[in-house]
């Protein structure tokens, strides 16, 4: 078959191949730039860089283009790839400590490291650290979360950058170009609807552009999604907030991209900026309340049939609950009960094995060894890390069933 | 007697034949022309033709070589990382059949995947996104990771709207050679909300009585109650004629063969058309809810819906 | 002693000997006429004479073949999708005997099928319509999967009125030679309600006592209070004489042997029959609805009555 | 240390021997006395002497055969149906031994065996009626099916009364020559509520600790509390002494290890002793049925039951 | 690294060195003394040295024979009969070995034992009870058959005294080297109320710190909240102070990591400290009990405890 990137999505087919299509960012990029052309010298102190930043800011784009520019070849190992410790310590080592057969310098490319899987990637992370810190290549990674977990211990041996949102006139740049090189005819209005709805991530931006532009007509407006979720959600809850009429309120619920975990959340930590009397204040929690011990009987038997009870505890006690304040434009916050944990809580944890081998060991039944000896060793663990291996070992389970909940 | 499923046998082969979502479809068939498509991620309420739409469009594209070049899977099934980093990679990566320009793997229930597995799957739609194009398929795209979303054009799928659905079993029941009165339409788009597949059933076993389809035939197939009969037992208990609330109720249960489960159901329905005030909504709302739990847990129906009629009856003074 | 079931010697072998159903009687027996039965699903409450239709439908139809021609399974027993793998489909396949021109299985309780084993019923029914008529027997249809719905005449059994029932019940005692009292037969209508199995079943029951049959023995022998002892414990329960009332309440649990979840329901039935206050009559079927629920759940059934009891003491003011 | 049940040992071994149940009694005496014996179900409360008076009724008829002609099963052990099939069946079908006219085969707790079970145990006791007699034993007469109770002669069994208990208690203790105070006696009546065994059973645990039986041992031992305790601890939370009532509360789960279930059984049994106001006792009652609910569904018990004792602490002005 | 937990490092391996309980001591050193020990029932709540005094007592009878004569079972992980027939049988049926009279088995919470399983261990303990005597161990006596009771001595474990709780942390810290402030050792009696292995796993955990242990670091450790917490958050709420009470709440269940199921018994412990109003504390105990209850059947703890602290706000005119 003939390569033929006529038909690629735009996002791949207009994927940048050199540092000039790069938009934003640009001194992390010059820095990134630097700090590669400085192997040619010596292999500096850090030997691995971390880049973090959203989705759509040109994490992997710069370092594709970086390597395109200094011909370079890169290898690459993603999230699609097993990234145990096994694997890890044998094709990325091998790759990280040769040099390759034509003398070319090679990057090593580990993209969305804090997408390593808990169970499927264990040991991972320190695979990784071992082979950074006897690379004779450069080693690039790549993270959306900066509050992820596993990226903790990478902190301290990486050279990090921060990658902001692409702003809205960059954005806009590449989109005409983009637009004029598909031969397209997009006006300013829908470009800007465009980047208002993306959120500064120019990868969705294009995406949308393509979808607007072959579609055919051309409308007034672009109708796809409100790719921020969050503006999505505030835009959600506004309304809900601002109508007394249950039904308007189903509706608007039922068309709420929010899944009903979140939904819950994102009510729960917002209802008091609108009912500030104690009793609206006792009246929509406890409409939240019953919400949510629908959820708890929906989980506990599978009885999906409560489900519409569900969102008309919602619709009728937050939309009907507003009885004395008048509405007011409020700006909401993101719940702080992150959504894991809240349906962590609810699918009972599965610490069987911990458990099993606690019973067996002690002679304490499953059931009580929660209390009896499990808490204690969390605890423990979780004061000096140090300690966790010995009692994993001593357990005969795997270290990340020892970590407390709730807390990471 | 038919013993085609019509769901089955009206099943629209191709784009073109698909009702309501008319911008969506527009999209998706200029991607056929151009043959270039985007990665895709189809959000919206069950029964809104999402999987019919992906299937159709792979067939427009494809033609002949659809069995080769497409791919559905369930993530429902098998929602782990292995099923991305195996399956999947393995179908994405080999080259699409005949002239096809790519493949084109469906995932359904793409909300049923862990974040794991989504986290493995997002490299993969770049990586071979020149061999194959992905479509994922899911109820609410807030479960979908951002940098997922980010590499998808959206496209969000409306509930069918009644003109669409009444359009298309009327054009059956000409098909069917059956006569379909117009109450009988009504009847069935009130108790099917916009879903498709269960309108087209409820219709063919409708049909089977072999008489005129009214919305007598529809309720009394369905082992529903006609949405007047519910109204007036509910109209009944709140203006306090109990015994002939009560009356109502033993009727649907013993006589018309209503289950209780499906009548409280039908009880939620017409409950918001009543103008209760807001206190006395949410009261009755939290006691169908407790009424639904008990029924599911095996209480009695009669003596729980009585419970409920009685409720409505005190009226919102005596809340709980 | 009697060692037959009255229930099967009283069993009408013909169409033309069943009460009540008289619109559906007459459209099976149009059935046995032309020779010609579609698949039939047969629905309703308990002891409405679907079976008895069912098989006397194949007795006129078959006559002396009737044994090799007919089949009846309860899908209770063995739910799941092996019954029908195995059981139904040998059943199906071979040719009907003489000069039958199909069989015809009779398949009770089928709403117990799993939704799996309905979809392969399904298909049995369409690979062996030629030499195999199915009738399904349940409670409720809206319990079986559309498809099969629509591949049935529908048949919807009401319950039978008491004066159907209390002839009946006097033609066995009297081919029986067993002395019946007007106040028992009174007695078994009030407790079997509409349910004639039921009724014969505690007919022969009561007459195993060898004594004229009068509403005493009936309730005795059915472990049942007598509608007077309710209505007392109640009336003293609503007039305070609380400690009245929860000694019936104990002398018929721990004395007479009747079961609280029994008490439950014969409560909910009297409660309607009594003058209270409509309101408190209100909050009395609330609160029932609330004990019969935690006595399925497990409950101690002495001290959840005597919370209803007191409920009813505290009067309409004070309503929950 | 003794390790005979005392009550086995001091089972009677005739029918003669039995406290209470006169009537039953003497139908049994007259069937041993003219040797028909139909098949019986024993109906009525735990402890009331109905497997005494099968296995009394058997030896009275069979003397020095009983052994061979005789067998108890528990339906519970080994519910469903297969232990019908086979150890019933296999009893049922040989012949009796010696002079025997017919074997006596005892199943207790009948009303354990599932409805399917239920119905083989039907065909079996019409099969060999000839050979073996049936007698059921059950709490409620109204879970065994209609077609096995219309077979059966009913004998509805009723709680013992204290005069009947307390004499065979004294008897027992003089036999086992123990000290038995009355206020044990009372204590145990108190706590056994006219079920014999249960009262045997506590008599001999008590006897164990070699001391002589006083109340105080009785409620040791049995891990009940003191009915003064428990009204000390109600009157203290009626009269706002919170702390009081709460601290009680805790001596009892925490150090006198009373389980919350039969802490609730107890407050239930003497509030109504307590000079409560009418209204207020009838609010407790109903706050009892919903905390023994609760703890019942996995509620702790210290919440749920200081929560009840503040509820009598609001009074009954502030009823909920 | 000492991975031992201290709870097994520091049992008493002789009866002598156990804490409180002295009477119950008593008895069992004269059992060991006189060679003598029946069957005994240990009943009490969690941490009071039961399963140690079964120890004990085994190593002082057996000496260095112990670890052939002396088994521990647990009943509760693999309840049923199947556990009791095999693993008991096989170990109460072998001879003793040495020159012990005869094996000791413990079996710790046998009241999860199911009623069946009961009945078995019964006749085990009858068959065997030459060679092997059992010690079974329980929360609740109730829990346990009467004919076992009635086999067994019964030894009622209570609540260890602060006191005794306190010297024994206090040796531990001294042999363990680590610093033990006088207000750590008040926050764990706090915490543990009289449970001894629950104090001393505290003790572990917090020396883990490495740090001198103060009220502070126990409370961090525990996942307590702190009694201060509680109160400021709780004054809060009813000061209408909703989202400082609220922002107390997320910190304690999400930063502190304080599970919500102990968040209620904490604040159900810290309510009866504060200044509110009889009527109010006794309203929010109700709700407390509303909401523990809640949270079993499955509700989300912090929605559920910020309705309760929104409730408080509303003050004690609106009980519910």
């Amino acid at each position: 078959m003939l390569v033929n990137s006529n038909n690629l999505p735009w996002p791949e087919k207009h994927r940048p191949r050199s540092l000039d299509l790069i938009v934003g960012n640009p001194e992390r990029i010059q820095n990134l730039k630097a700090w590669i052309l400085s192997w040619k010298t010596r292999i500096p102190e850090k030997r691995a860089v971390l880049l973090i930043g959203p989705p759509g800011t040109g994490k992997t784009a710069s370092i594709g283009a970086l390597a395109n520019d200094l011909d370079m070849e890169i290898v690459e190992f993603n999230s699609s790839d097993k990234r145990n410790k096994d694997s890890i310590e044998t094709l990325v080592w091998r790759a990280a400590s040769q040099q390759t057969l034509d003398g070319r310098p090679r990057i090593i490319l580990l993209d969305e490291v804090d997408g390593l899987s808990g169970t499927s990637d264990r040991g991972g992370i320190g695979a990784i650290i071992k082979v950074i810190k006897s690379s004779v290549h450069p080693i690039m990674m790549t993270a959306n979360d900066p509050d992820s977990p596993r990226l903790k211990d990478l902190f301290k041996i990486c050279q990090v950058y921060n990658f902001e949102p692409i702003d809205s006139e960059r954005m806009s740049e590449v989109l005409t170009r983009i637009a004029k090189l598909n031969k397209a005819e997009v006006s300013q209005d829908i470009i800007d609807q465009i980047i208002d709805n993306c959120a500064g991530d120019l990868r969705a931006a294009i995406s949308d552009l393509e979808a607007y532009v072959k579609r055919g007509t051309k409308p007034e407006s672009v109708d796809s999604a409100i790719r921020d979720m969050r503006r999505g959600t505030e835009d959600t809850l506004r309304r809900l907030f601002m109508t007394t009429d249950p039904k308007l309120a189903r509706k608007l619920l039922s068309e709420s991209e929010l899944d009903h975990d979140s939904l819950i959340l994102w009510l729960e930590e917002n209802i008091h900026l609108h009912f500030l009397t104690p009793d609206e204040l006792d009246k929509g929690l406890d409409s939240l309340s019953l919400a949510d011990l629908s959820l708890g009987r929906i989980m506990r038997n599978q009885n999906w049939k409560l489900l519409a009870y569900m969102y008309d505890f919602l619709a009728v006690g937050v939309a009907g609950g507003r009885t004395d304040t008048p509405y007011r434009k409020v700006s909401y916050s993101r719940p702080t009960w992150p959504l894991l944990v809240f349906q962590g809580n609810k699918s009972r944890e599965k610490r069987t094995d911990v458990l099993s081998s606690l019973s067996r060991l002690t002679g304490v039944s499953k059931r009580r060894a929660v209390r009896t000896h499990l808490d204690t060793i969390t605890e423990i663990v979780g004061i000096s890390p140090s300690k966790t291996k010995d009692y994993a070992d001593w357990l005969g389970v795997d270290k990340a069933s020892l970590k407390k909940r709730g807390k990471n | 007697m038919d013993l085609d499923l019509w769901t089955e046998k009206y099943r629209p082969p191709t784009l073109s034949g698909i009702i309501g979502q008319e911008s969506i479809i527009e999209s998706l068939t200029r991607f056929v022309e151009t043959k270039a498509v985007p990665h895709c991620l189809f959000t919206g309420p069950p029964g809104t033709s999402k999987t019919t739409a992906a299937m159709a469009m792979a067939k427009d594209l494809f033609g002949d070589t659809y069995e080769r070049n497409f791919m559905e899977l369930n993530a429902s099934d098998e929602r782990g990382i292995d099923v991305v980093r195996n399956q999947i990679k393995n179908f994405a990566r080999t080259m699409p059949s005949g002239d096809a320009p790519f493949k084109i793997l469906v995932l359904d229930e793409a909300d049923h995947l862990t974040s794991d597995a989504q986290h493995a799957l997002r490299r993969t739609m770049e990586s071979y996104a020149q061999s194959c194009r992905m479509v994922l398929i899911c109820n609410y795209s807030s479960r979908i990771i951002p940098p997922i979303q980010s590499r998808c054009a959206i496209f969000r799928f409306s509930r069918l709207d009644e003109k669409g659905i009444s359009k298309r079993l009327k054009y059956i029941a000409k098909q069917e050679q059956i006569t379909l009165e117009s109450s009988g339409v009504d009847a069935i788009l009130y108790l099917t909300e916009g879903d498709m597949r269960a309108a087209i059933n409820l219709l063919q076993a409708a049909s089977s009585t072999g008489e005129a389809i009214t919305d007598k035939i529809v309720y009394a197939i369905s082992g529903s109650a006609s949405p007047e009969t519910i109204k007036t037992m509910l109209t009944d208990a709140r203006e306090q004629r109990h015994l002939e609330s009560l009356q109502s109720l033993r009727k649907l249960i013993y006589n018309e063969g209503v289950s209780p489960v499906d009548l409280v159901k039908q009880i939620h329905k017409e409950i918001q058309a009543l103008d209760f005030s807001h206190s006395q909504q949410m009261s009755v709302l939290e006691h169908i809810a407790e009424i639904e739990f008990r029924i599911g847990e095996g209480a009695n129906g009669e003596i729980q819906l009585a419970a409920l009629l009685a409720h409505i009856g005190i009226g919102s003074d005596a809340s709980e």
